[in-house]
């Protein structure tokens, strides 16, 4: 092992009553790629914001390149040498891609003024490097969420660091942009970089690190060298217990024709989409960023008011106009981004869970005796695990998982004969995430219909009856369970047309 | 794996059973129920601030100068009511000034000049308030412009109206039964308060205890989220918008019963009265989270504070400046230290 | 009555002044005044308002004012109606009640109190014959207004008005009442937009304290000898145009015994059982020929 | 951490777009540089109102009316420049009405009555300023509570301390070159609007073509982004709140030296104007997105419809209310029209 250039030291930090890291101590050592594995709120991105200056630890010590090191605030940390891409933090929206890859430069100037030209082909020659094809000038907030991961990744790339920290970079990237990621990763580490890496993927940590730490509840549990673990080892450092098998589909007769889309359009999303389901069916939507499998989605929950084409629920044609319009029809809508479109930050558990039911609990005038929210919202909340400290804590308070498994419970509750689930795993670990399998075979079992989008290939192929590929907003091709993953690769990048 | 299955095969409700909730049992007090961290927070401020001027002033506790203000403090406590909601819904009205000048001239102007009865009257204020603040929320949510600018404009248009109507003097109105209703006493409490406190109370029952109020929570809260759970977040900011308006004209009504006179610059600045009290009672200016009983404390503090400076005497410019800090200090008191729970 | 209940400490007695409007200039010599008579009987005093014109604020500090229980209350009472309520409330409390600078007379029907001030119906006839001197041969001018509404200004123009009419044998033409809003600034504006849509106006004359803007407009674009001001009120750029000229007239009204009179009328009373009046503290015309004669101060 | 982040950027939809960057690769003339689709609908707006207004009183185009729409606009533009950067920031400073009146009178109190020179005052107002602006800004970032409470408290807390100032009468101040440099005229041009012309564009090029400049629109656009990559955003909102106040100190030295007389109450109700030029001109209120030509062009807006208004005559009452719907539509033009490339 060559000499560590990050240890951490009995390093400890707490929010309020929450123990987010509890004397974590190792090292990781020089020019390698390091992956961190931990389920969600194990305290990864707690350490990796303590590495980036964004708050000091409460106890225990850092050393960088062999000197103990405390930073002040994020600059700090990156005129030492890290250079940081974090989770879930979206660019400026307001400013240019390449005024958000030199956010923190020094710019170049012109008798004083900044000469935005040169931004723009420096901001160019970051993207070449990365391989990537975004206009320098096009606004950020006009991007689609991928370009704006990718944005993050340059802007952190555009700094002279000899530790690169990366906090689930591919989280909202499609297959190829995560293998081009991989190849400057494993170019950075040519060049004598080290890199941080964190992940959910298991098959993206096997396939880049030397090193896989984990950690579990804010405790260190320990570092595996890549060749003398498996996946499994892995995830039972990372949970504490087996995990069988990822994920288990259960099996069951499908019913009858539920929903009919017959030659559905949306301009500029997709086009003449055809497809039946069946009751007690899933059916699995595949496509890259922009390949129209989101959108089919929001168009059948009622988001896309202008369609063409007609969908057929239960025999009788409808044309949700509005979300509210699909309730009303039992189609539930399950959105892929938790914190834009799902959670009510500032409302309790009790209140996000039991949403939808108000208007059937509600008396005369609306009233809604608190009584019989906290039984509905009790009840879901035994029902589907959701681990809460109470039913009136704010939802914000709840773990990643937890919060996702409120959304879905919500969605569940209007009883829908057709669910709608866009990426519902996103961003979760093994565990909540098996809870959600779990979950999703309960529909079936029940006889609803669900329309299954992921951004992980192998769980819609798992989990589904069967799938829709779609490129470039058509669908291209139907396939039974089982088809094989190489194959739908094919489909959906459009190297071999159906 | 999990061991328990959410979905039991037998079972197709998934809002079934009353099973026994673990949480169910920690019951709360009526008390605790109404009083969170933050409004307990602005209530200890409140008693400190009102034993302080009580002690160097006793004449601060007299019952006849407790009922003043809870006199003084019902306008900007009831149309804080309907701000409270609006806030929450993360919209502003700046034209709520406006909209009480107006609508008690309207009153006074259709009662004493066109000898239409003040009941009427009144009812065609409240009507002309309901079309304010339909005007005010429809152009925000079809328009899609930031209510700030909305409702400032609509500051001067209402305002510019009043000052028109303002050139028919007003005759004196008979005393009736209008007055008893709107500026009597009942059993030696000014209506007023009665008025206030029926108003804060169903407000708060509303916000806390009804779809409708769960719904301006929420769309408060995630604008986005609340639309795609279904909730027609356009209407219920029009919604809010039209309790605003009608709560300013109601004010007005007061106003106008107590002083028997109008004029059309009345009203003036109480906009941001009216959010400083929602916002010292602990209302988040960014919406999603409201207190109506914080609203009420806020709106005392100011009146205690506007009151109790008269009574220490001294120099009577710097009230409104101790005014000012007493602002900031309220909410810095309700952000750091009533917390969260 | 006589005395009853007043002085209840050795400390001498209390008077709280309250106006409609602290910010307003005109309450500066009235508050000197005040504080004069108070030293001069050895009363505490205090002069109170709302920061900006607001009548449901002063009633709040009222009522805040009478639950001190002071010996003697003075207020200003610029609307009708308004005040009823709170002052009954002080005169059943034994407090002595006076009104200042500006008050409706039709609140006297339901709460009579003695008034030390100007009348504003004698402002409007003085007003109007100094128009009609200073423009002998006729013309036409207008009026600025900030506050309309504002019944002591609305009574001063109708008074104006009417004597213009009845005595100005159709010679004079009021082109427009201007109404300028009470920033400075905006009243500059106003003006300074009217007259260029009317740059044949022989005059400009104000109702309110911010006449003088109308002096400094003239000062500031050199239209000395081609338009006249005159109005209310003595600030400086009104001294400074009447001592060069193209101010005609300013119209003082007294403040400094606008607050002086008020302590001693309710001082009598208390002290003497002399029961207090109204007193007209006078519409005082100040020319190019006199302006020397008086320190602006306190008028 | 998102939450200590009021307005997430995905929600905030009633902020429309951000319109046409100005530092865009395609090449473009200078006029499409500096206006962009926004500010290019509301200059249209403005032409179009000007030359209805033009036609029916042909004295609305002399030169001397519009050299004195340009004074009367300069104090808006100046202290809309400062606002500008301050709401790009998300923040808003609702204090500087009153400090712009007490900024003018301290000045003017210390040149009469204590014989200082007026430059020196001058300096001294400015300091006060920043000490005032410090304050607001520290106890924004610092105290962690919305900018438009810690302003609203500062509006009284200053205005209370204008008005003891008042008490004592200022006396005449000797004419001399303080009032040819602030109030004076360059070649039959009033210097107010070389002030403002200088003001408008020293503050564009340190908005667009400066490190602080664009560090305010990171700012304003994400704070959690713009301080993890490094940017000091407490430093750059304190700064902003400091711009505002010294603007807003300046406008009231500019007025001052013109009518060469104060009032304590000067400048009150500026904040809303200013707030609106912001706004009219293009800015989001919520933040990330600012024009400072756009501001220009809104003060010019409020200042032609004023003054046309009066030179049209009529009902003098109905101006505030024409300005009121001005205000409006004027946004409601350029949210839709002026909408995205
Ligand atoms: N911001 C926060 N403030 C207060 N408490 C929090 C906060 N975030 C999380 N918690 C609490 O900390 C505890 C641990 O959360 P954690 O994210 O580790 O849950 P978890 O068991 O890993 O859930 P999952 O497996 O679904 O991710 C939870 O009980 C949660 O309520
Ligand atoms: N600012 C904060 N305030 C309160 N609690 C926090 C804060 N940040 C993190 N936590 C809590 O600390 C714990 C560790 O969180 P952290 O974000 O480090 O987890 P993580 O391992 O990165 O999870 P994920 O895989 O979901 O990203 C969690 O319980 C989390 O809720
Ligand atoms: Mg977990
Ligand atoms: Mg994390």
């Amino acid at each position: 092992m060559t000499d560590p250039i990050l240890e951490f030291d009995g390093v400890s930090k707490r929010f309020g009553g929450v123990r987010a890291l509890q004397g974590v101590s190792f090292a990781v050592p020089g020019g390698e790629v390091h992956a961190l594995v931990g389920e969600n709120g194990s305290g990864k991105s707690t350490l990796i914001r303590i590495c980036g200056g964004v708050f000091p630890p409460d106890e225990g010590t850092i050393r960088f390149e062999g000197r103990e090191v405390s930073f002040a605030d994020p600059l700090a940390s990156r005129a030492a040498g890290i250079s940081v891409v974090h989770q879930e933090i979206p660019i400026c929206p307001d400013l240019t891609a390449a005024q958000n890859v030199l956010l923190g430069h020094a710019l170049p100037k012109w008798g004083g003024l900044i000469d935005w030209g040169k931004v723009n082909r420096r901001a160019e020659a970051v993207f070449a490097q990365l391989g990537v094809d975004i206009r320098p000038s096009a606004l950020a907030g006009d991007l689609p969420i991928a370009q704006r991961q990718l944005i993050a990744i340059a802007q952190a790339l555009s700094h002279q660091a000899t530790l690169l920290i990366l906090d689930e970079p591919t989280s909202a990237l499609s297959k190829q942009e995560a293998e081009r990621l991989f190849a400057i990763i494993r170019g950075l580490k040519a060049r004598g970089l080290t890199i941080i890496y964190v992940s959910h993927r298991l098959e993206e940590v096997f396939g880049l690190a030397d090193r896989v730490s984990a950690l579990r509840d804010g405790h260190y549990v320990g570092t595996v060298s890549r060749e003398e673990t498996t996946p499994d080892e892995v995830v039972r450092m990372m949970v504490g217990r087996e995990i069988t098998h990822l994920f288990p589909k259960e099996e069951h007769a499908t019913g009858d024709v539920l929903l009919s889309v017959r030659g559905l359009s949306a301009p500029g999303a997709f086009e003449d989409v055809s497809f039946d389901l069946h009751g007690g069916e899933v059916l699995g939507l595949v496509g890259l960023q922009g390949s129209g499998t989101s959108e089919v989605l929001r168009a059948l929950g009622g988001q896309y008011p202008h369609l063409t084409g007609e969908i057929i629920l239960q025999g009788e044609p409808v044309q949700p106009a509005s979300a509210t319009d699909a309730i009303r029809r039992r189609i539930a809508y399950v959105p892929a981004d938790r914190q834009g479109e799902g959670l009510f930050a500032s409302m309790s558990v009790r209140e996000n869970a039991g949403l939808l039911l108000l208007s059937r609990l509600a008396a005369a005038l609306g009233w809604v005796p608190n009584r019989s929210l906290d039984e509905v919202a009790g009840e879901m909340v035994r029902r589907f695990q959701i681990r809460a400290a109470s039913l009136t804590v704010p939802v914000s308070s709840l773990s990643g998982g937890n919060q996702q498994k409120v959304v879905i419970a919500r969605s569940l509750s209007i009883e829908p004969l057709v669910i709608l689930l866009d990426d519902p795993t996103r961003g979760i670990d093994v565990g909540a995430k098996a809870e959600v399998h779990q979950i999703l075979n309960g529909m079936t079992r029940q006889g609803r219909g669900v329309l299954l989008v992921s951004s992980e290939l192998p769980e819609v192929l798992a989990m589904s009856d069967r799938v829709l590929a779609m490129y470039g907003g058509r669908v291209v091709a139907e396939l039974p369970r089982g088809a094989h993953h190489e194959a739908v690769m094919q489909l959906i990048t459009g190297v071999h047309a159906a | 794996m999990s061991a328990t299955d959410p979905f039991p095969a037998e079972t197709s409700s998934a809002a079934g059973g009353a099973a026994a909730l673990p949480w169910g049992s920690r019951a709360r007090g009526t008390v605790g129920q109404l009083v969170g961290a933050r409004e307990f927070a602005i209530l200890v401020f409140l008693l400190l601030i009102s034993l302080a001027i009580g002690i160097a002033r006793p004449t601060f506790f007299t019952t006849s100068n407790l009922l003043a203000m809870g006199r003084q403090m019902a306008e900007i406590a009831i149309m804080g009511t309907a701000a409270t909601f609006l806030i929450t819904a993360r919209e502003l009205d700046l034209s709520v000034g406006s909209i009480y000048g107006f609508c008690s001239l309207l009153m006074a102007l259709l009662a004493a000049n066109q000898g239409i009865d003040l009941w009427f009257a009144l009812i065609i204020a409240l009507l002309a308030a309901t079309a304010l603040g339909l005007v005010n929320g429809l152009v925000t949510t079809v328009g899609r412009i930031p209510s700030f600018i909305v409702t400032l404009g609509m500051l001067y248009i209402v305002r510019g109206a009043a000052l028109v109507m303002s050139a028919y003097p007003v005759a004196r109105l008979p005393h009736d039964t209008f007055y008893e209703v709107l500026a009597g006493d009942l059993f030696g409490i000014p209506v007023q308060i009665i008025w206030m406190l029926a108003i804060v109370i169903v407000g708060t029952l509303v916000f806390r205890r009804t779809t409708f109020g769960y719904w301006v929570q929420a769309t408060g809260s995630n604008e986005t989220a609340a639309r795609l759970a279904g909730i027609p977040v356009r209407r219920v900011k029009v919604i809010c918008f039209v309790l605003s308006a009608v709560s300013a004209a109601f004010a007005g009504a007061l106003s106008f019963a107590h002083l028997t006179s109008v004029s059309p610059t009345a009203g003036a600045g109480d906009e941001l009265t009216v959010i400083a009290a929602v916002v010292i009672g602990g209302t988040s200016l960014f919406g999603g989270h409201g207190t109506i009983i914080g609203t009420f404390l806020g709106a005392a503090l100011l009146t205690i504070v506007r009151n109790g400076l008269v009574q220490l005497g001294g120099e009577g410019r710097l009230q409104e400046a101790f005014l000012g800090g007493i602002i900031i200090l309220a909410v810095l008191i309700h952000t750091h230290v009533g917390r969260r729970r | 009555g006589g005395a009853p209940a007043a002085a209840q400490d050795d400390e001498g007695l209390r008077f709280v002044f309250v106006t409609h409007d602290l910010g307003a200039g005109i309450f500066a010599p009235v508050r000197r005044g005040m504080e004069d008579a108070c030293a001069l009987i050895e009363a505490t005093c205090e002069f109170l308002g709302p920061q900006t014109y607001d009548p449901a604020q002063q009633v709040a500090i009222l009522e805040a004012a009478i639950a001190t229980n002071p010996d003697g209350i003075a207020t200003t009472r610029p609307e009708p109606g308004v005040y009823d309520d709170v002052i009954q409330r002080a005169q059943e409390a034994g407090i002595k009640v006076v009104t200042f600078n500006t008050n409706d007379p039709t609140a006297d029907e339901v709460a009579p109190a003695p008034f030390v001030g100007q009348n504003f119906t004698n402002y409007g006839q003085v007003w109007a014959r100094e128009v009609m001197r200073a423009m002998p041969d006729g013309g036409t001018l207008a009026i600025t207004n900030c506050c309309p509404g504002h019944f002591a200004l609305e009574e001063r123009i109708r008074s104006f008005t009417e004597t213009l009419e009845a005595e100005g044998e159709g010679k004079y033409e009021i082109l427009e009442t201007i109404i300028t809003g009470a920033d400075e600034s905006e009243v500059f504006g106003a003006i300074e937009a009217f007259y260029a849509a009317n740059p044949d106006v022989n005059m400009i004359t104000g109702v309110d304290y911010y006449s003088n803007i109308i002096a400094q407009f003239i000062k500031n674009n050199n239209l000395q000898g081609q338009l006249l001001a005159g109005g209310s009120d003595l600030a400086p750029a009104q001294i400074d145009g009447l001592r060069e000229g193209y101010v005609a007239f300013g119209l003082g009204q007294n403040p400094y015994l606008q607050g002086f009179y008020p302590v001693m009328i309710m001082h009598q009373e208390i002290e003497y059982g002399i029961r207090p009046i109204t007193i007209d503290t006078g519409t005082d015309v100040v020319t190019p020929e006199n302006v020397d004669e008086y320190n602006p101060e306190f008028r």
